[in-house]
């Protein structure tokens, strides 16, 4: 008797979980999957693309919708616990039927639900600028890789314009995207003719707030007669008491400018610019870019979010591009199948917000114009250099000698993320 | 160990119940669901999905990793917020297992070394990465490692008498100089982004959905071990001692027991079967990174435990259960709202059900008695 | 001499007659060019000109000030007053727009001004001149440098002009010159100047002087030694303040009430947020000048914020877990995660930004480019004082005496009718309202987000453990311990290895001092 | 694992065993104080093996510090504490001198609350108290019986399975004794043993007490402040005051001891 029961409350163990298991896959929405952290340390950025995805959502369906149907987001919160992303992005892909997945900021998220999307077959867009050395078949990257970002900033940093810097501060969160963006700034610097005593390498950990000590030894490191720079890859975070630690140690932008890869408007939002102007930042997209797609898109959003103080930024442009990309490929193939839907991306092209247009390649990668900006004390970035054309993004760097020889190909004959050699032969 | 005295104990151990409602979650766990899973039709209503059986799989994990934390705060009243570090560290050695596994597969299709250790020009293995491409020694790792560094650090705390909450927050203090050290690149253990891409274990490919089932159910049966062995100890007169322990130790001191060792064996025990759960949970997230080292973690894991009911084992793991599940529904059905959810489940547990859930199902059972 | 000057007074004069004036104000007008390298050439040839009022209008533009009007007037700001360049006539800044500018014209007008403000009659503007002769050399400067040293007489510009000299003459052709620079040079501590010096000793070709350029460095390099020893202690001693001022609410509320209180750290936050709101309402309400003003009025509305929310949380929650330490961590760590979310959707999960005030920016330079900033001066300044109000009020206060007996013997305390529940309520809030006033201090360096308290809680739980549970003292001590420590280690290991031994140590001091730092002794508090 | 260190050798002056010979106690010059207050001055004391001793004193006269450190609670900061002839106890800790035969039982009656009066007296029972040993360990039927006999010695034979938390005052004050006896020691320290008993339970533990002391096999020291008790005893009686010896002899010659009177029969 007393066994019955006890089997019968173990079962009922197992049987409480199937409610989680009822997949409600309906047939007249197209759902789309938004994994972008809600909570925990990386909803001070990833909030805004959650809002932006919900925004285009919300638009495509004013404007009837894809292939006659509703698009629905669902929307999860992996809670910036990078297991959770994994855990996410199955239940995205297994139980909701999500045709494509918009989400991840970091890195280590966006490699954890690699395996995912790729055991399931699913499509992830990737909206951040990133360290590169990656192409999956089932990520289409909207973000910057290095060479569109680090190389131009340094380049122009060189130049006339930009001071004709000779000594360079590579300072960076001690995360791979710091790493790898340093590594291939020191190869290029070097060929440059830059000297090793000329760089300096800094690592910080996540969060680091006590800026005292980094920004004496910059200014020390700046008072050696030559033009110094520096290159900071911080992670958003710590570059609130970074920049605040700068602009009260009197670090001005003429003696020594600071360009940043990971720091817009929305960044600035959360700082007082007004002893940072003429520090710069090199992104594909400034708010303060006047073109009517971009006057557009900031009316939009403003009305959305219901705020018309909040900014927008780069990797919400790289969101928007990639949602635009998706919603073209889909209608193009005619249906939300993955394998479709993926060679309909090949090629396929959205006006930039920044004027130009942005061309998706077969290494899962776009071709976007670089920008450079000096901050403003308006908390905006205003461009001071501007690529003449869009920059294709290498998936592999050429500065490193391990992934120059490299190739992300996607298309016959290669058919490969990172090969030597083509898969087929012609 | 002489068996009679094993079984017997366990026969003996107080109420029947237990042992057939474990017999019952056993059935439920090892039969149930992967009829579920396997018999089913994907269509139907009963069908257990994939992701389900890969989620399960991971509270099993944790189940166990709480049932280890029950046993050194439960019994020895050793709270320690170190927990996750043990856990963590098992982790590692699996994923260490599991990358020298992936061989020439890698991005950079280097036979020698693992891509992160490519990328940042290193040259050679480290020497703590050999013996690592065998199974038997990682798994060994993975308990010899949070076992030593439990002992170590338990011999050194326990010794000076460190107790309360000044122990708690040194096991803290060791979680978090952890989780900095796994950050560092230099460190070798693949900094911020941990060990990822694994391939497979043991030649079966990660991917597949029978590995999910098959490492699903080795959680599982290790879940009922660690159960028998934890059980075995608290129901020995050790584990008396140690609850004795835990309500006076200053006492226990004159009768002649040594606290210190008492608490040593719970804490290196617990540490064990913390890494053993680590072990297990890596393949199945198919990620181990520093994140796992962070206090918070380690919090969480008290939380549980304090959830379902401490000092009982059974709580541990209902706790575990409970709040893994909350997140994962909470998380998808209410992500702005659920940390308000989880949050107002946390107070009111510890206001309402002192002895957590466990204690709430003893007062109905109290109650029903009182009617009948 | 004095005909030279009298020549000078002559030329100003000239400069104000009509026949320059058209000259001049096309001149200014080009600075409203829309590429950089017309506003460059269109500067250069104003500062040609020669002319006083250049100066000020190449300085406007370069702080970003000079504004263009629709009709193409070109106004300058001052204080929020807008004047016109040319005519110096009050005029609106209703459609006018600021002239951009980029890193390189701001050094070419830095040079500019640099020269031209060496002979205008307002000395402030000649001393800011010559600091920007020295920040941004020009060949031509050498002599015009010259020139002013003849002319200058107040000994404190004088001085920086022979200072700014000296660093041009470093690239004098006459090695006599050159020695004679480095002899000028040698005395100061200047980092800037020691670089150039070595880059001499890189170039320099005459042996002598080379010889004394060596000296020189050796020199200024012993002198910067100390400095930045010195720099490291106050570096130390000011995270230390930023851990004391983290940990003193805690040391309240965990150190004398023993609750683990996993909330603390969202107080710090909330009370970073209310910082913020307060500096909005003064941005909204009050004209500029007095929007500095809303810190030290944000303190206590901090406090008594978050005394309230203290206060609340202790009736509602906590009082019911007294006696049961390990649940009130985890019914505290309920409530952080539940503040953590409320805050992100009222204010939004992105960081807000809560400026310095103007009397909180920058820092005084001290020698060796080594930077004593205001903030951090106050924020030392400020965590003390907090330490030392809570001692007083512990010490003397009655609710001081009647909080110590209440934690010391509950029951006796209540015999002798103390109302328990009403100090343990505003022992919460006090220590609640600590942490909030701390957000405030902390909003001024950090960044203000919902995340805010997760980065102080496990630092603040170590400096109250480090220093001895309940004790003040021990408190302050261990805040500052950790904090030189730590600035002591991370030149030489690195913040991140830094941080890792500053923890092993704690994990070791603990095992020979098992209740911290100020352990209280006594048979009492063995069992 | 602590079983090497149990014979420490003293150092010189006492050689082994020269002052401290025939004595199972011996405490000479013990002084002990906490922030300055001196709660032991100067003590000494010399217990002779199977002695029954009745200590008395006004509180605060150092009797529970006392019995600290003889147990190694505390360490005395001068003066020596001999077991046994030549165990110096200053240099062992509780459970190292719990092993060498001194049992003590506490002023406020500490039982394992958690545990039923059984597993109470379990933990006490004479038994390899190594952490593994106590892993495997199995009660055998004799040891069953020396339980159950200790239970029904201290009349709670019919409480076996209670918690010992739901005990009387009185009840916890007879197990801890019971827990006493089940270690077996050589010398039992009872810490006002009676301490709210009634008169009744009062009697039967004196009769206990006397009864453990009638075999001569153990030393016992009471400390009690209960005059009627004490005379039940009819032991040697040490008085103390303010932390050193301050008279010692029969009872009767104690109660007619001028200063004794003085200072704490205090009239």
């Amino acid at each position: 008797m007393k066994f019955v029961r006890a089997l019968g409350a173990g079962l009922l163990a197992a049987a409480s979980l199937l409610p989680f298991t009822a997949a409600n896959a309906a047939d007249d929405t197209i759902k789309v999957g938004v994994l972008h952290s809600l909570s925990g340390t990386m909803a001070i950025s990833e909030t805004t693309l959650k809002d932006t995805v919900l925004m285009m959502v919300d638009d495509i369906n004013k404007h009837g919708g894809l292939l006659g149907k509703k698009v629905e987001a669902v929307v999860v919160d992996p809670a910036s616990n990078w297991p959770l992303f994994a855990e996410k992005a199955r239940e995205l892909l297994e139980k909701e039927k999500v045709a494509a997945v918009f989400g991840c900021w970091t890195s280590v998220s966006r490699k954890s639900v690699l395996p995912v999307f790729e055991q399931l077959n699913g499509l992830l867009f990737y909206p951040v600028q990133y360290e590169g050395e990656e192409s999956s078949r089932n990520v289409f990257y909207t973000g910057a890789a290095p060479n569109q970002q680090a190389i131009p900033a340094v380049d122009y940093l060189m130049s006339k314009d930009g001071g004709e810097v000779k000594r360079w501060v590579l300072a960076g969160t001690d995360y791979v995207y710091p790493r790898t963006t340093n590594k291939i700034l020191e190869a290029y610097l070097k060929s440059k003719g830059v000297k090793a005593e000329d760089i300096m390498i800094n690592y910080t950990p996540f969060g680091h707030n006590d800026w005292q000590t980094i920004v004496a030894d910059i200014k020390k490191f700046g008072a050696a007669g030559k033009k110094t720079a520096v290159v900071s890859t911080i992670n958003g975070d710590a570059n609130v008491p970074f920049y605040k630690e700068l602009a009260n140690q009197g670090i001005k932008a003429d003696q020594i400018p600071v360009v940043a890869f990971s720091v817009g408007e929305e960044e600035l939002a959360g700082i007082d610019t007004k002893n940072l102007v003429g520090h710069l930042a090199a992104w594909n997209y400034f708010q303060s870019v006047k073109a009517p797609e971009n006057d557009a898109f900031i009316a939009q959003w403003k009305t959305f979010i219901k705020n018309p103080k909040r900014v927008t930024n780069d990797p919400m442009e790289a969101t928007y591009i990639g949602f635009k990309m998706w919603t073209q490929a889909v209608q193009q193939a005619g249906t939300t199948n993955v394998d479709a839907v993926r060679q309909a991306m090949y090629g396929q092209k959205v006006k930039n917000l920044t004027g130009g247009t942005a061309v998706m390649n077969t290494n899962h990668h776009l071709s976007k114009p670089v920008l450079i900006g000096e901050i403003q004390a308006n908390g905006q970035m205003q461009t001071v250099w501007k690529s003449k054309d869009v920059i294709k993004a290498d998936a592999w760097s050429p500065y490193i000698p391990e992934s120059a020889k490299l190739k992300a190909d996607w298309t016959y004959p290669w058919v490969c993320g990172n090969c030597a050699e083509p898969k087929f032969k012609m | 160990m002489n068996a009679p005295s094993l079984s017997a104990r366990l026969l003996a151990a107080d109420d029947r119940r237990l042992w057939l409602g474990m017999a019952g979650c056993a059935i439920a766990f090892l039969v149930v669901v992967p009829m579920l899973n396997l018999a089913m039709p994907p269509d139907s209503a009963l069908h257990m999905p994939n992701y389900m059986v890969t989620l399960l799989g991971k509270y099993l994990c944790y189940a166990t990793l709480a049932l280890a934390m029950d046993l050194v705060w439960g019994y020895c009243g050793v709270l320690s917020l170190g927990h996750g570090a043990f856990f963590a560290l098992g982790g590692y050695a699996m994923g260490m297992f599991m990358m020298r596994s992936i061989g020439a597969r890698g991005v950079y299709g280097n036979a020698d070394l693992p891509d992160f250790m490519v990328f940042l020009n290193w040259k050679e293995l480290p020497w703590y990465w050999m013996g690592f491409d065998h199974f038997w020694f990682a798994a060994l790792m993975a308990l010899a490692v949070p076992g030593a560094l439990a002992f170590v650090f338990g011999w050194l705390a326990f010794r000076s008498r460190i107790t309360g909450v000044y122990l708690s927050i040194i096991t803290q203090a060791m979680t978090y100089a952890l989780m900095l050290a796994f950050f560092r690149n230099e460190m070798g253990f693949g900094g911020n982004n941990g060990l990822t891409d694994f391939k497979d274990i043991l030649g079966f490919p990660l991917a597949e959905p029978s590995t999910k089932l098959g490492l699903y159910m080795l959680s599982a049966l290790v879940l009922g071990l660690a159960f028998l062995v934890a059980r075995f100890v608290v129901t020995s007169k050790l584990g008396r001692i140690m609850m004795a322990v835990r309500d006076a130790e200053s006492r226990v001191r004159f009768l002649g027991y040594s606290p210190t060792w008492v608490k040593l064996f719970g804490f290196t025990l617990s540490a064990m079967l913390a890494g053993l759960a680590g072990a297990l949970y890596v393949p199945q997230v198919g990620i181990i990174n520093p994140s796992e080292f962070s206090p918070a973690n380690s919090i969480e894991i008290a939380i549980w435990v304090a959830v379902g009911g401490r000092g009982t084992l059974v709580g541990a793991v209902l706790g575990a259960f409970a709040v893994n599940g909350a997140k994962t529904w909470l998380t998808g059905a209410a992500p702005e709202l659920w940390l308000f959810l989880l949050g107002a489940l946390f107070i009111a547990v510890t206001l309402g059900l002192p002895k957590g859930l466990l204690g709430l199902w003893g007062q109905i059972r109290r109650k029903e008695k009182a009617h009948a | 001499m004095k005909a030279f000057r009298l020549l000078l007074v002559l030329l100003a004069l000239l400069a104000w007659a009509p026949a320059h004036a058209d000259e001049f104000s096309d001149a200014v007008r080009a600075l409203n060019a829309d590429n950089f390298a017309d506003k460059i050439a269109a500067a250069e040839a104003l500062s040609a000109l020669g002319d006083g009022r250049a100066a000020v209008i190449l300085e406007a533009l370069a702080d970003g000030r000079l504004h263009a009007a629709g009709d193409g007037t070109i106004v300058m700001e001052q204080g929020g007053a807008y004047r016109d360049a040319i005519t110096q006539a009050a005029a609106s800044s209703a459609d006018a727009s600021p002239i951009t500018v980029n890193n390189r014209l701001r050094g070419v007008l830095r040079g500019a001004v640099g020269r031209l403000g060496l002979f205008s009659p307002d000395p402030e503007l000649r001393k800011r001149a010559a600091e920007s002769v020295i920040a941004s050399p020009t060949p031509e400067s050498a002599a015009m440098v010259r020139r002013a040293l003849e002319t200058e007489t107040l000994p404190e510009v004088k001085r920086m002009l022979s200072l700014a000299l000296a660093n041009l003459d470093l690239a004098d052709a006459d090695p006599e010159r050159r020695k004679a620079a480095i002899q000028a040079l040698r005395d100061s501590s200047d980092p800037m100047v020691r670089g150039q010096l070595q880059h001499m000793l890189e170039t320099e070709s005459d042996p002598e002087v080379k010889a004394a350029a060596d000296k020189a460095v050796g020199a200024i390099n012993s002198r910067l030694v100390w400095v930045s020893v010195g720099a490291n202690i106050f570096q130390g001693l000011s995270l230390g303040s930023v851990l004391l001022l983290a940990a003193i609410g805690l040391a309240v509320t965990f150190g004398v009430m023993g609750v683990i209180n996993m909330a603390h750290g969202e107080m710090i936050m909330l009370g970073a947020y209310t910082a913020f709101v307060v500096q909005e309402v003064f941005r909204a309400t009050l004209p500029p000048e007095y929007v500095g003003l809303y810190l030290p009025v944000a303190v206590p509305v901090a406090f008594v914020v978050t005394f309230v929310i203290g206060v609340g949380l202790e009736r509602t929650v906590i009082r019911f877990l007294y006696g049961r330490p390990l649940e009130t961590m985890l019914a505290t760590w309920g409530i952080s995660l539940m503040l953590q979310q409320l805050v992100r959707s009222i204010f939004g999960a992105s960081n807000r930004e809560v400026a310095n005030p103007a009397w909180m920016t920058g820092g005084i330079d001290l020698i060796g480019g080594f930077t004593l900033t205001y903030n951090r001066v106050i924020i030392i300044g400020f965590c003390l004082a907090v330490l030392l109000a809570l001692a007083a009020l512990l010490r003397w206060s009655s609710f001081g005496l009647h909080m110590r007996a209440v934690t010391q013997n509950r029951p006796m305390a209540a015999a002798m009718g103390i109302p328990t529940g009403r100090i343990d309520a505003a022992t919460f809030g006090l220590g609640s309202g600590i942490a909030g006033m701390a957000g405030v201090a902390l909003s001024q360096i950090g960044n203000v987000s919902p995340n805010l308290g997760q980065g102080y809680i496990v630092d603040s739980f170590m400096v109250v453990v480090f220093g001895g549970v309940g004790s003040l003292w021990g408190t302050l001590l261990g805040a500052l311990s950790l904090g030189l420590v730590n600035k002591v280690l991370e030149p030489y290991a690195g913040a991140m290895l830094g941080k890792i031994l500053v923890l092993v140590v704690i994990i070791l001091f603990i095992q020979k001092r098992p209740r911290g730092l100020f352990a209280l002794k006594g048979r009492s508090v063995e069992s | 694992m602590l079983d090497d260190k149990f014979e420490v050798q003293v150092d010189e002056p006492h050689g082994p065993g020269v002052p401290a010979a025939g004595s199972i106690l011996y405490l000479d010059g013990v002084s002990v104080s906490f922030d300055g207050f001196k709660a032991l001055n100067a003590l000494s004391l010399i217990l002779a093996p199977g002695e029954l001793r009745t200590i008395v004193g006004p509180n605060g006269a150092g009797k529970t510090t006392m019995m600290d450190v003889i147990t190694g609670k505390t360490r005395p900061d001068e003066g020596d504490v001999l077991f046994d002839e030549k165990v110096d106890l200053t240099r062992l800790d509780e459970s190292e001198i719990a092993n060498l035969g001194i049992g003590r039982k506490f002023q406020k009656p500490t039982v394992f609350e958690h545990l039923s009066v059984f597993e109470n007296l379990e933990l006490a029972l004479k038994a390899d108290r190594g952490a593994f040993a106590t892993l495997m360990f199995w009660l055998s039927g004799e040891q069953r019986d020396t339980i159950d006999a200790t239970m029904a010695r201290i009349g709670l034979a019919d409480k076996s399975r209670h918690l010992a938390g739901a005990l009387s005052h009185g009840q916890k004050q007879w197990l801890e004794i019971g827990m006493l006896l089940m270690q077996d020691q050589r010398l039992l320290l009872l810490d006002e043993p009676v301490a709210g008993m009634t008169d009744s339970e009062t009697e039967a533990t004196a009769q206990l007490i006397l009864d453990l002391a009638r075999d001569g096999s153990r030393s016992l020291v009471v400390v009690e402040h209960d005059m009627e008790f004490v005379r039940a005893l009819g032991a040697k009686v040490t008085v103390l005051h303010e932390g050193s010896v301050l008279a010692e002899g029969t009872l009767e010659t104690i109660q007619a001891d001028s200063k004794v009177i003085e200072v704490y029969l205090g009239r």
